[in-house]
């Protein structure tokens, strides 16, 4: 009949909405459920997983060394041109000549933190570090060298 | 026992004393426009920072935190950003009807606070048609929509603009049968009077089914009428951007934004008043001791208590369900609210002509 | 349909047409004359009702154009590769978009981005790159843009 | 001033709907003509965000130019990735590792729900129902915490390539999912609560945006948009690739043609996905993720293409080579841009507030479309 279908309508659609409103008044009482995560002050214990992809660097051990032999490996595999290796050549004790490098230059800019260079790296001289905080007030200052000044390359890696 | 009306009274002999009867008529005046000023802008703050809130924990973030204590006093550095902001007029607008349009809803709404009873005898104006009062004036917003809509001169503005005028128009209808229900049981239009008719008991329980029912509508209606989700059409920001205020920015916003909030709050002022009893106090039948505790609560604390549960009612709706279609919103109207409204008026009227209510 | 008798099919409905034996699937070159009534047989007849059109580009060649139409039978699950080779100074082919209505942007794409001109398409406009635009196509392999090459 | 304000000689209204607009989560640019409240045509308006993605392949390599494709449908980042690691594996004709075949599958479904719990939030947000939009991150954010522990990114991964993936899995991850799938199990009935049973939501779907079967095969149309009209059309049942023909899961079809049933295809595919997760967590094979290649990729002179399965479609990856490093001619045919070409016609003679509904359940990615 006319009048049933109509109530029954009516019934159905206020009870669909009820089911809508008791599930939000469920989240408006229960506060335990907030997944808010307040940053600046939860610096302290925030963990980002350790492949976590941030920034280029290149590990230095307490000689200032570092496992870089200037093969241009990750300039070649990286699709934006962020990695350029100004190469030098040292002289060895022995009086031969060496290639090494002279600036490892690494645009943060260009970076798409794609990990090709690291997977290139034939002696695991660079890896991503899990930083993220990059605002800066100056570009150029994303322009960054990765050797540390007057550091040298590791003994026994080529 | 210390209360609104004492206070009134108190400063009413004092002037009456001091001054002339017209100067202090007047002082009077100035005093009471003051307080509805205060009273518009400390509802504003109030009700943004409440809204915020309640999305918030009905979202399961924290809402606002940062300012004050807790976030309390973040509505009031939004205001004073507000305050700062350039007020941009567009080009094409047409310039007298796009300032004006704020100001018409922002009166609007001082006007309707006119007949609301506050608390116990604490009333700005208790007229003998406060009822028709309210529904009279409170139509005049779809004015200043309109208004505002037209003469920004974009297009998502006039359709926001249309919209609303539809809709506020065709919400009147149930929103002024379900108030006549409580109007027929009480044979006044009179706040006062309705509110006094409560005194052992609320409408809402007095005449159960019927008064329930236009208690609903009421707040469909009502909801409908204040353009607020989930008939927030006349905003509709992910068709509209923001409806009928899309050009309007700094105070002019900000006076739209207010508008909005204190006309929520008057017609939960109203419902409160006409089914939960206004400012008295809860009372179950002959429970001496029951109602003795719950006179000793104050009565303004009674009316902003069953206001603010209304207004949270409505902002719950707001925050989960979505947005109505225009046609859905005039079908829910013309097929559903007026016909169920009509009749409950009929059977509401059989009732107390009988007087089968408590 | 196998691949075998597809091809059978095909030179049935059009002896001009030949094959190219590589790829996953059949590729079957087609001179832009005949391309029209090939098409709306290959959509229309029962047994082929290739239906769905889910790749249509072009591919320059440095001294032609070939425009690759890539369609399968959502009945059938067979596959089929059309070629058509167009001529690189004033390439133009007939328009399929009211036989596969997904071609209407897919040509409208190819036309901005290498120039092929589609006759009788209802709505030849620019796409995607802004109103106005003037000089080469994009995807041509002579274009260069003289502000924001990406060189690598 | 009803001239000012853009209006056809018939009175019509036109009205631009984006580059910015909320509805459009992107820049999409639609130029709507209307007739009232009621839509007369709807023309997109391209390239805003149109970065030539495919004349860029043409001068990266083969290992390169997979990270692009990541900025492609920034939401199935992992499928489009793994669609053009299985053209390069198509053209080197390498082995796959059955480890890495089933990492590739875990993470494509993975990101397969997290892309349709977006979809979910954004669309009823589009809607006016902000609530659940919080609700669908919620869930959202725990695989893209399993995305950052296992591949080091939130959202564009790079974690496939050719040959294989890039890292190991986690030790972790087969702990964290099943974490997820409890939650998830937990929490997905309140999406009906919120709003698939809602009333005013069912109104606005239901009957909205009607496209038949043979219209959706004609415009193109994939993935869910077009297994809402009933179509059978999922890349993984009818040309499956990796583990797919080994593994237990229904392609999910609605009959309804309209919004109603595209979110409901939506809807039912998350619950698919886990089901496939379900059955490969406990079964992931030892041995390499990652086959043997060489350092540097030469395909040899032919044409590849492979299809995948998106969160919203199809995604076809052509390559043609000329047996160099890099590829000569690349086209990708990306789901958004054919399911886009359908909304004209679905949106004529519906209502303004019709078209955000249609425009969710199409589910529209904009760099996706402009590539």
């Amino acid at each position: 009949m006319f009048v049933i279908d109509y109530i029954k309508e009516v019934w159905r659609a206020v009870k669909s909405l009820a089911t809508g409103m008791r599930r939000t008044l469920f989240y408006f009482t229960h506060h335990r459920e907030i997944i808010t995560q307040q940053y600046p002050e939860n610096r302290d214990t925030l963990n980002l997983p350790e492949r976590f992809k941030g920034e280029v660097v290149m590990p230095h051990d307490e000689k200032n060394e570092h496992r870089c032999t200037g093969c241009t490996a990750c300039e070649l595999a990286c699709p934006n041109g962020t990695i350029k290796v100004i190469t030098k050549f040292d002289i060895s004790p022995e009086g031969k000549k060496k290639k090494a490098i002279d600036k490892l230059v690494y645009h943060l800019e260009l970076c798409t933190m794609c990990n090709l260079c690291i997977e290139a790296c034939p002696s695991d001289a660079i890896k991503m570090a899990q930083t993220f905080e990059h605002s800066v007030f100056d570009r150029n200052q994303l322009t960054k060298i990765l050797n540390n000044p007057g550091s040298k390359i590791m003994e026994g890696v080529e | 026992m210390w209360s609104f009306s004492q206070i009134a009274n108190n400063v009413h002999e004092w002037l009456g004393r001091t001054f002339s009867p017209s100067m202090a008529l007047f002082f009077e005046m100035v005093l009471a426009g003051i307080a509805v000023i205060g009273l518009f802008a400390l509802l504003g703050l109030v009700l943004v920072i409440m809204e915020r809130k309640v999305s918030a924990w009905m979202q399961i973030r924290l809402g606002p935190n940062r300012v004050g204590p807790k976030g309390m006093l973040q509505s009031l550095a939004d205001t004073l950003k507000l305050l700062v902001k350039e007020g941009l007029t567009p080009d094409g607008a047409d310039k007298f009807l796009f300032n004006l349009a704020p100001f018409i809803a922002m009166i609007v709404a001082m006007l309707l606070m006119a007949p609301v009873a506050f608390a116990r005898d604490f009333q700005l104006w208790d007229m003998n048609i406060g009822i028709l009062y309210v529904s009279a004036v409170s139509s005049i917003t779809v004015i200043s929509i309109l208004m505002a809509g037209w003469s920004s001169n974009n297009k998502y503005s006039l359709m926001g603009a249309m919209r609303s005028g539809a809709q506020i128009i065709s919400y009147e209808l149930s929103a002024g049968l379900s108030v006549l229900s409580i109007v027929v049981l009480t044979g006044s239009l009179q706040i006062s009077e309705i509110v006094h008719s409560q005194a052992n008991g609320w409408w809402i329980f007095k005449a159960f089914p019927t008064v329930l029912v236009s208690f609903v509508t009421f707040i469909i209606a009502v909801t409908a009428e204040t353009n607020r989700a989930p008939f927030d059409l006349a905003e509709a920001e992910s068709e509209l951007t923001a409806g009928f205020h899309t050009e309007y920015s700094g105070m002019k916003f900000a006076l739209f934004f207010l508008a909005e909030y204190v006309n929520v709050f008057i017609v939960c002022a109203i419902g409160a008043t006409l089914f939960l009893g206004g400012w008295m106090p809860f009372h179950i039948g002959n429970w001496q001791g029951f109602n003795h505790v719950m006179d000793y609560i104050p009565s303004s604390l009674w009316f902003f208590g069953k206001t603010f549960f209304l207004i949270f009612v409505i902002m719950w709706f707001r925050w989960t369900f979505p947005r109505l279609r225009i046609d859905q919103l005039l079908t829910l109207e013309w097929k559903y609210l007026l016909p169920i409204s009509m009749i409950n008026l009929l059977i509401t009227t059989a009732i107390a002509i009988l007087g089968w209510h408590f | 349909m196998l691949n075998e008798a597809l091809k059978a099919k095909i030179t049935e409905l059009l002896p001009e047409a030949s094959f190219e034996e590589q790829g996953q699937w059949l590729q079957c070159l087609v001179a832009p004359k005949d391309w029209l009534t090939l098409a709306g047989s290959l959509r229309n007849l029962p047994d082929l009702s290739f239906d769905y059109m889910f790749c249509l580009t072009c591919i320059d060649w440095k001294t032609h154009l070939s425009m690759v139409y890539h369609m399968t039978s959502t009945q059938f699950r067979h596959n089929l590769v059309i070629k058509v080779k167009l001529d690189r100074t004033s390439p133009a082919v007939d328009t399929v978009s009211h036989i596969w209505r997904t071609a209407e942007l897919h040509e409208r794409e190819v036309y901005e981005m290498f120039g092929v001109l589609f006759n009788n398409h209802p709505d030849l406009r620019l796409l995607i790159l802004p109103d106005g635009w003037e000089g080469k196509n994009p995807l041509r392999k002579d274009f260069e843009d003289p502000i924001n090459m990406i060189r690598l | 001033m009803v001239e000012e304000i853009g209006t056809t000689s018939e009175g019509d209204l036109i009205i631009n709907v984006g580059p910015q607009h909320p509805a459009t989560h992107g820049v999409l640019h639609l130029v709507i003509t209307l007739n009232g409240e009621t839509i007369k045509k709807v023309e997109p308006h391209l390239g805003y965000i149109h970065r030539s993605i495919e004349k860029m392949c043409e001068s990266l390599t083969y290992r390169q130019f997979i990270y692009v494709t990541s900025r492609m449908d920034y939401l199935s980042a992992h499928i489009n990735n793994h669609g053009c690691a299985l053209c390069v594996e198509k053209g080197l004709q390498v082995e796959i590792p059955a480890r890495a075949q089933v990492i590739r599958v875990l993470m494509d479904e993975l990101t397969r729900i997290a892309s349709h719990e977006l979809w979910w939030g954004a669309m009823a947000m589009d809607l006016g129902a902000f609530t659940p939009f919080f609700h669908a991150f919620r869930e959202r954010e725990t695989i893209n915490d399993i995305m950052e522990e296992t591949c080091g990114a939130r959202l564009t991964m790079n974690y496939m390539v050719p040959g294989g993936v890039m890292q190991d899995l986690h030790p972790m991850f087969q702990k964290r999912v099943k974490d997820f799938l409890v939650l998830y199990k937990r929490k997905i009935h309140e999406y009906d609560e919120l709003l698939t049973g809602n009333i005013i939501f069912q109104n606005r779907m239901k009957g909205v945006g009607m496209l038949d079967p043979a219209d959706a095969i004609s415009y193109g149309c994939t993935g869910p948009t077009a297994r809402g009209s009933g179509v059978r059309c999922d890349v993984r049942k009818f040309a499956p690739y990796e583990v797919y023909d080994k593994l237990d899961f229904e392609e999910v079809t609605e009959q309804g043609c309209d919004s109603f049933a595209r979110y409901m295809v939506r809807i039912r595919e998350m619950q698919q996905s886990v089901r496939i997760i379900e059955q490969l967590i406990d079964n992931i094979p030892s041995g390499d993720f990652q086959a043997k290649t060489k350092a540097v990729l030469k395909l040899p002179k032919g044409e590849f293409y492979q299809q995948v399965e998106t969160a919203r479609g199809e995604l076809g990856i052509y390559i043609v080579s000329e047996g160099g490093t890099t590829p000569y001619r690349i086209k990708f045919r990306s789901p958004g841009f054919s399911n886009l070409s359908v909304l004209d016609h679905i949106a004529r003679g519906s209502k303004l507030g019709d078209l955000v509904a249609m425009m969710g359940t199409l589910d529209l990615v904009i760099p996706d479309i402009d590539r």
